[in-house]
């Protein structure tokens, strides 16, 4: 694997000249920073159809991928691919190659629980703990056997409260309950939440589809704070927010075949303010204009 | 300097799977407290079965009659088991009759026109009733009820045990169980049905009549079903209330609506007659210890049949709104 | 009074204004007459509460038709006390027990002894001699190591024993309370036609009695309504709830748990879950049934406690009547902790797993606390309901007169619902009496766990 | 999904009316270059007004059209080639809006001119760039409207021969400098030639811009290879 | 009343320039249409506490009105009191007036039902009653009396669907539940619901805000279709999608006071482009451009 | 909330940076000016070379701060002032390109001028518009950045006496039509003067945008009442 191949999207079922133009990109760019995840030709089945077919990304370190489709394109399902959360739902089987740090999260031999110590996720609606703020930060810590005293705790819980731009609003209320949080603080508090444990990776399953305008850009303020130390990965359907936020987007689609089952497929990977301006495929175009259905 | 050597290793393979004896000890309790729930299914059939077989076993007895025969004289030998379900069917159908109008009108009153105030008042008083163990209704249709319908219809009419004053008994111990559960139907009926109707221009009964009810129609079903397979097997005040007799009797000779079908005579239920026989001094591996375990399973089944019927109701109910 | 509009398409189809208004004056008719019938419905089943209630507070408050073996104004005439000043509870330790003394038998004055002596200096029944041996066989009765009786104790001796009141007749409490006479008339009327046997009229005395009163709740059980008691019952039930919950709460919120939390959908796991919603459904008397087939019969040496060389003949014990509540109370806890389990939303359960912890931890530590008020609701819910189960304990054989108090898992037991049963199938009207009296015990036990259990979801339900 | 809808159909159709409306500036301008030229080179000072006058017309489209497109911005946040188009058509906005203004340029010279000699050699090489001009705007809009990059690159060389008439500008100027007031007028024509000359630079800026459309990378013709014929054509 | 008012969004408490700048808006525009309906000085409190204070706005018939502003703003709730939905929240009273041509629909003598025959709405989740298609169309014309033959019913419920560009999608299975839909089409079905009794004003109480981008766009296309029919009211907060439909838009603003109570206020009510690109107050700016907080 | 802030961090932050960018690049443009003025007038052609070649450097920002604003207009669809400011940045962009090519125009005429004579009181004539212009172009600048309309207002007026410069120099070249070669050498010279003039117009439109900006209202001032003493000034 050398790093270009990183930013390539690559689909063999269509050689037509995507995997050149795409190589040609990557040449023409500065060489990318190394990618923290990459997959190779994933295919998610739910049962008996494929929900996603034959994707190969690459996430480069301390950037942010916007993962970005229509409703039923597999994005979301992609991105709990990333840290095996598809290993919850029974029926969901995936084939094909997820590395991180050049280890396939998939083999036998890997841990689920360890994978998810390393890439933390956040979700759509904001989800604490019933517990005080203080508790829901320390959790994480705690069950992945933090070994410091209660000051060492205290430093880690401030440490990810102020990581997620929390600290300020939070700090003389600790002890009290993460619902007595407005929305966008809750969302905050599960960002500190899933820093605490320092990940080296974070998903973002739509983290603003359930807050208000200004909620929400105070969370995109803090996603592009959070990459100086965190490879992000977000999934959301607003085309907006990908494109402020994002480094790279990719862009998903989805083919609905003669039963009804929707399969998802990897149509674009660019860089965000390409993809935005000058895309390379006419279904992105078509998809970002409006020009669509 | 081992602590050292974990570290080295991790950090060769930080995913590495870890063994997790702790997490798996629980898992294998908490499967064992699963399968016990197994082994009481299994104990049911299996004693009752057991004690059942016995029972068609004996010379005595054949399977045919006991489901066919309209006559039960165990003193005489002669079990046939339908007297004792017409006992169980009356009952239930007038504990029906009783309870489905006022507990799926008290159901829809909660749900739809009681504010919050009146709620509050009407929902702990509904569970009150659920709360009052069935020996007490009991006491009230031996002591309310009969009196009571003896003295409106004449104590020559109303037998002091009566079918009647138990099924209406039953029906008012079941009232809140249908309207608790029909409640619960029509409160999840999601609101935004409702605001669509009222968006509509409809006014509450339209809404309430012909959006809310319809919609919970599989979830009132099952409500109905699960408070009629209570009434079958309710023990208590049908032993007390309907008598100790059961009522024998032969088709084409018996007048159906005077005698059958009278609500105000006497008619021993299945579960009566299962009571009074084992109140008794029961000596066991007797045909009556073994009579009342054939009707135990057929109780059983009855029960099990009225229950599927109501989880099919409500699978349906679910699959509409989740 | 319409809402002025402008022409729409289609118009001729939609009734006009005035039509319009007409049928809504119909519709609104129409809605305040189905609120009032449902609202009807509604009061009717508080009707039925109420008169349940009624009914049973009426029979456990009233007037009732005494005759005394001894009229007290006699009796304390005979000690020379001015009745119209005194009562009987005004006399001295020792006039009480001299009264007893000239009253009883001293069959029945020894027996007495034994249980428990009068005086700590001297034996009134008993002699020295007979008491020192019997107090020195292997065996000796309480009296020969416990205090003397009390002054109540001896009082409540000489009112059964030597005024002996017999409750011939007793009288609702609301026509006691509206019209007394007639309750006399009735008596007399009674008297009339000989339906109290050898007594005279001018031996009644008309007094009030409450049937639910302290006496009533800590005296053991008696064939005689006015001196039964219902101690033992009280006492059983409280041994059948401790073996109940000792079975049913680990096991069935541990399989909740397994249900909700760790099992995956497979047949073996369906299976399990249809399985309970079966059992749920199943009559209580079906349980009885398990118990007296299973418990009582084939564990026979275990539940009777012989195999543990206590206890006694049969398997109709405590233990036996426990677990057979524990087995039907097993599924409604199932399904309550399913139900408080499955409320915590799946958010949760994804934010644990997604920090790296594994499943045990996050139910541990996420999920149970959130659930905990929700399982603690059911399961008190079903406790209750298994408090006031009656006919499967008839079936694993309860004992419907026992005086003795339930000692340990192994003694044979009844409960207060079988209490209520056996009094109520009883055909004298004083039994009524106390059985309504046992049923105000049960209620208001019941409903002491009921309200702990809204007052639980209640709070728990306001904080979500 | 073979074909596609179009779901933003009223956003496309503002978008394409906001296009026609720059596109009919053009249409305006190009008989502005005709008129214009013909006044100078006749002397008509009627025509010159109505050129000046056509001009306040064309200011107050480009207002509008910058109205226009900042709403239908801040309405629709066009993105990819719709954002393209935008920024195209922002900057079309300007500079046929200086077309315009060239034109009346043009025209005003026909005033100032009035009562100067004409030199006809002079007159015919105007007439001629007029001409030259003229086809190049119409080429280049027709290069955007049809989406059509080889149309577009015919632009550079259109513009070869504009550049080399204005250059030979100075000479005939220089030439008559003997007469004072033809030399006055001749100076008058060298700023007209000028104005013509930048008219066709703003054809091939015009075309840069349709086949960065196409693209959605810019083609900056000039800097690429074909180098202009003349210098002192970058105004 | 003359029409001029109609347009005029003046806060009496707050006289410095506001109305007046309003009111010179009002003479340089040319004549709005008509107002369908207008509310002067409404109130709305919820128990004790003011959740929506003194709010006059006039909506033009066969014009698109968006309300939009920060989450508590008060928007939903102000549309809500259009059609007397408010009625159903037991705590929650209206003050002032709301005129339907210029009939105020809290008289006394008018009845709530009749009110929301003429003010259909459309909700923020689609929900669509468990009937099939064509009886979820049929109803709300039934229950207001609709005496037509079957055939005039058949006709009616195609002119709906058509109406909701639904008719083509759904002719084949008129007699499917409502739910077999995808989310857009539920949506759509709704409206057909909502045009089927004819009412005159559509109120949108966030419509979209459970729809993917592509079901959003077809929406907010077929709104724009709507209003050569209907006066609609829109709430969303979603200023893009306010910007893309509307004609005109009123931004609400939210005062906390110190016990956390919240009371929504109108700030400005312009013509939808100039609100966007050059909104007259300082508070509408800062919203717009995310300098809020 | 008694004060505001700014939740959009980072698309401001590139907002300004553009913003930065685009106002670098009138810096460079006014010392461009000066430089070009004191080759065309000195005659110094190395100094020319070096304005030419700055022009390079100038038109790849312009290509740069082209994509950059589609960029930023993809990425955050920016609303109100914000898009105002960049509809604005976006003119001001094509504006100040062209303000570098009419540097790169006067610096060419010093190479076409090499060897001519000249006549000291034309280039006393074009420094004085040099130095007119140039606080113009700082003015404006200034008035943008400072979004103070009262100081853009002061631009039509500070234009005036560069028209005027410019009209006159019509009668300069006439007056030198004798020599041949003065003639050519002012003939050009006459290009220059209308370039300057040029620059000081783009810094009155510049002028324009900054009000529009802070207004949010266009104030043509060429229309409303300042009208311009001199004609010919519009190209």
């Amino acid at each position: 694997m050398t790093p270009e191949r990183t930013r390539v999207a690559s689909q063999p079922n269509d050689t037509e000249g995507r995997a050149e133009v795409a190589s040609t990109g990557a040449t023409a760019m500065p060489l990318p920073p190394p990618a923290a995840m990459r997959t190779v030709s994933v295919d998610v089945h739910y049962g008996d159809f494929r929900a996603v077919k034959d994707v190969s990304l690459g996430f480069a370190r301390n950037e942010i991928t916007a993962l970005i489709g229509p409703s039923g394109c597999g994005k979301s399902t992609m991105l709990r691919c990333l840290n095996r959360m598809n290993d919850l739902i029974p029926a969901a089987r995936v084939r094909g190659e997820v590395f991180f740090n050049d280890r396939n999260i998939y083999d036998p031999g890997v841990d689920p629980v360890e994978v998810r110590r390393k890439v933390g996720m956040v979700f759509q609606k904001p989800n604490p703990f019933s517990k005080s703020i203080y508790e829901n930060v320390a959790w994480g810590a705690k069950i992945n056997g933090f070994k410091g005293s209660k000051k060492d705790m205290d430093d880690l819980v401030e440490r990810a409260l102020t990581r997620a731009a929390l600290w300020g609003e939070v700090k003389d209320k600790l002890g009290e309950s993460g619902y007595s949080l407005s929305g966008g603080q809750q969302q905050r508090l599960c960002i500190a939440r899933a820093v605490a444990p320092s990940p080296e990776v974070l998903l973002m399953d739509e983290p603003c589809s359930a807050l208000d305008p200004i909620a929400t850009l105070r969370i995109e303020e803090l996603m592009l704070d959070l990459k100086e130390d965190y490879t992000i990965i977000i999934v959301t359907h607003n085309m907006q927010q990908a494109a402020r936020v994002s480094d790279m987007t990719a862009f998903f689609n989805v083919d609905l075949d003669g039963q009804g089952h929707r399969t998802g497929y990897l149509v674009e990977f660019s860089p965000t303010a390409q993809l935005f301006t000058s895309p390379r495929e006419k279904d992105t175009e078509d998809y970002i204009t409006g020009r669509f259905g | 300097m081992s602590d050292e050597q974990v570290e080295v290793e991790s950090a060769s393979d930080p995913l590495q799977k870890r063994a997790r004896p702790g997490e798996m000890a629980i898992r294998g309790f908490l499967f064992i407290c699963g399968a016990i729930s197994i082994a009481v299914t299994v104990g049911i059939l299996w004693e009752l079965g057991k004690e059942a077989l016995l029972f068609f076993q004996d010379e005595r007895v054949s399977i045919a009659d006991f489901f066919s025969g309209t006559v039960w004289q165990p003193q005489a030998e002669v079990f046939g088991i339908l007297p004792l379900v017409l006992g169980t069917v009356l009952i239930s159908i007038i504990a029906l009759v009783v309870a489905v109008p006022i507990g799926l009108a008290a159901a829809i009153y909660l749900s739809e026109y009681a504010t919050q105030r009146v709620k509050s008042f009407f929902k702990p008083v509904l569970e009150v009733l659920v709360g009052i163990p069935t020996v007490v209704y009991g006491f009230f249709a031996l002591t309310f009820m009969t009196p009571l319908l003896r003295s409106w219809l004449g104590s020559s009419t109303v037998g002091f045990f009566n079918v009647a004053s138990a099924g209406i008994v039953v029906g008012i111990l079941i009232v809140p169980l249908v309207s608790s559960l029909s409640e619960d139907a029509l409160s999840a009926v999601p609101d935004s049905l409702r605001q669509a109707a009222y968006g509509l221009g409809a006014s509450k009964l339209e809404v309430s009549l012909r959006i809310v009810v319809p919609a919970a129609l599989s979830g009132i079903a099952a409500a109905v079903v699960v408070a009629m397979s209570r009434a079958v097997g309710e023990t208590m005040v049908v032993t007390l209330a309907s008598g100790a007799a059961p009522r024998n009797f032969t088709l084409g000779e018996d007048a159906l609506f005077g005698y059958i079908l009278n609500p105000f005579e006497a008619a021993q239920a299945m579960t009566g007659y299962i009571v009074v026989t084992a109140s008794g001094d029961l000596s066991y591996n007797t045909i009556d210890y073994n009579s009342i375990f054939a009707i135990g399973l057929t109780l059983f089944f009855m029960t099990l049949g009225l229950n599927s019927l109501s989880r099919r109701f409500v699978k349906r109910f679910r699959q509409a709104y989740e | 009074m319409s809402l002025q509009t402008t022409e729409r398409p289609t118009e001729g189809l939609f009734p006009g204004e005035q039509e319009f208004q007409s049928q809504l004056r119909v519709r609104r008719w129409r809605a305040f007459l189905f609120q009032g019938f449902s609202l009807l419905m509604l009061t009717i089943a508080v009707v039925a509460l109420a008169t349940l209630l009624y009914t049973i507070i009426n029979d456990s408050f009233g007037l009732t038709a005494v005759v005394n073996q001894q009229d007290p104004e006699d009796v304390l005439a005979g000690l020379g006390h001015d009745p119209a000043t005194m009562t009987m509870a005004d006399l001295s330790y020792e006039e009480l027990v001299a009264l007893l003394e000239t009253t009883l038998s001293s069959g029945v004055g020894r027996r007495l002894e034994r249980e428990q002596r009068f005086f700590e200096d001297r034996l009134v029944f008993e002699s020295d001699e007979v008491w020192m041996e019997i107090c020195a066989e292997s065996d000796p009765p309480p009296g020969c190591t416990i205090g003397p009786r009390g002054s109540a104790s001896v009082l409540q001796l000489v009112n059964e024993r030597v005024i002996a009141p017999d409750v011939i007749d007793s009288y609702d409490l609301v026509p006691s309370l509206t019209n007394p006479e007639a309750f006399e008339a009735e008596v007399r009327q009674g008297f009339e036609i000989g339906r109290y046997g050898d007594y005279e009229f001018d031996q009644v005395s008309f007094e009030w009695r409450a049937w639910f009163n302290p006496t009533f709740l800590t005296s053991p059980s008696n064939s005689s309504p006015e001196l039964a008691g219902i101690r033992t019952a009280i006492l059983g039930s409280a041994w059948l709830v401790l073996f109940t919950v000792l079975f049913a709460v680990p096991v069935g919120v541990g399989a909740a748990i397994y249900l909700v939390e760790f099992a995956k959908p497979s047949r073996l796991n369906d299976f399990i879950q249809t399985n309970i919603n079966n059992l749920a459904g199943v009559p209580s008397i079906i349980y009885g049934m398990l118990g007296l087939a299973v418990l009582v019969r084939a564990l026979e040496p275990i539940t009777s406690g012989s195999l543990f060389g206590v206890g006694g003949s049969d398997g109709r014990t405590i233990i036996s009547a426990g677990l057979t509540l524990g087995l039907l109370t097993l599924p409604v806890v199932i399904i309550s902790s399913q139900e408080a389990l499955k409320a915590v939303p799946d958010s949760l359960r994804h934010a644990g797993l997604g920090l790296g912890a594994t499943r045990w931890q996050t139910v541990r530590s996420q999920v149970l606390p959130v659930a905990l008020p929700g399982i603690l609701t059911g399961t008190i819910l079903a406790v209750a309901r298994a408090i006031g189960e009656t006919a499967p304990l008839i079936l694993v054989g309860a004992a419907g007169f026992i005086t003795a108090d339930p000692t340990g898992p192994f003694s044979a037991f009844t409960a207060l619902p079988i209490q209520i049963f056996q009094w109520t199938s009883l055909p004298q009207e004083e039994f009524r009496n106390i059985a309504a009296a046992a049923s105000i015990a049960l209620l208001v036990l019941l409903l002491t766990l009921n309200s702990f259990a809204v007052i639980l979801r209640n709070r728990y339900s306001r904080k979500a | 999904m073979s074909h596609t809808h179009d779901i933003n159909v009223h956003f496309h159709g503002e978008l394409d009316a906001l296009e026609r409306k720059v596109l009919g500036v053009v249409d305006r301008a190009e008989r502005m270059v005709e008129m214009a030229v013909r006044s100078v080179t006749t002397g008509d000072l009627d025509l010159a007004e109505e050129v000046i006058g056509m001009d306040d017309e064309i200011d107050r489209t480009y207002f509008e059209v910058h109205q226009e497109w900042t709403n239908l911005m801040a309405r629709f946040q066009p993105l990819g080639s719709d954002l393209r188009k935008m920024a195209v058509l922002l900057q079309l906005n300007i500079t046929f809006e200086r077309m315009g203004d060239q034109c009346v340029n043009i025209a005003k010279t026909t005033r100032f001119n009035d009562g100067l000699p004409r030199v006809e050699r002079i007159c015919d090489q105007i007439r001629e760039m007029g001409d030259l001009v003229r086809p190049m705007i119409r080429t280049a809009v027709d290069a955007y409207v049809r989406s059509d990059v080889d149309e577009a690159r015919l632009l550079p060389a259109m513009d070869q021969p504009v550049d080399r008439l204005n250059a030979n500008m100075y000479k005939e100027t220089v030439a008559v400098s003997d007469n004072k007031l033809l030399l006055e007028w001749a100076t008058k024509m060298m700023m007209v030639s000028r104005a013509l000359e930048r008219i066709g630079d703003q054809a091939v800026d015009f075309a840069e811009h349709a086949a960065y459309l196409v693209t959605g990378e810019r083609a900056d013709f000039d800097e690429k290879g074909m180098a202009p014929a003349v210098d002192g054509n970058t105004d």
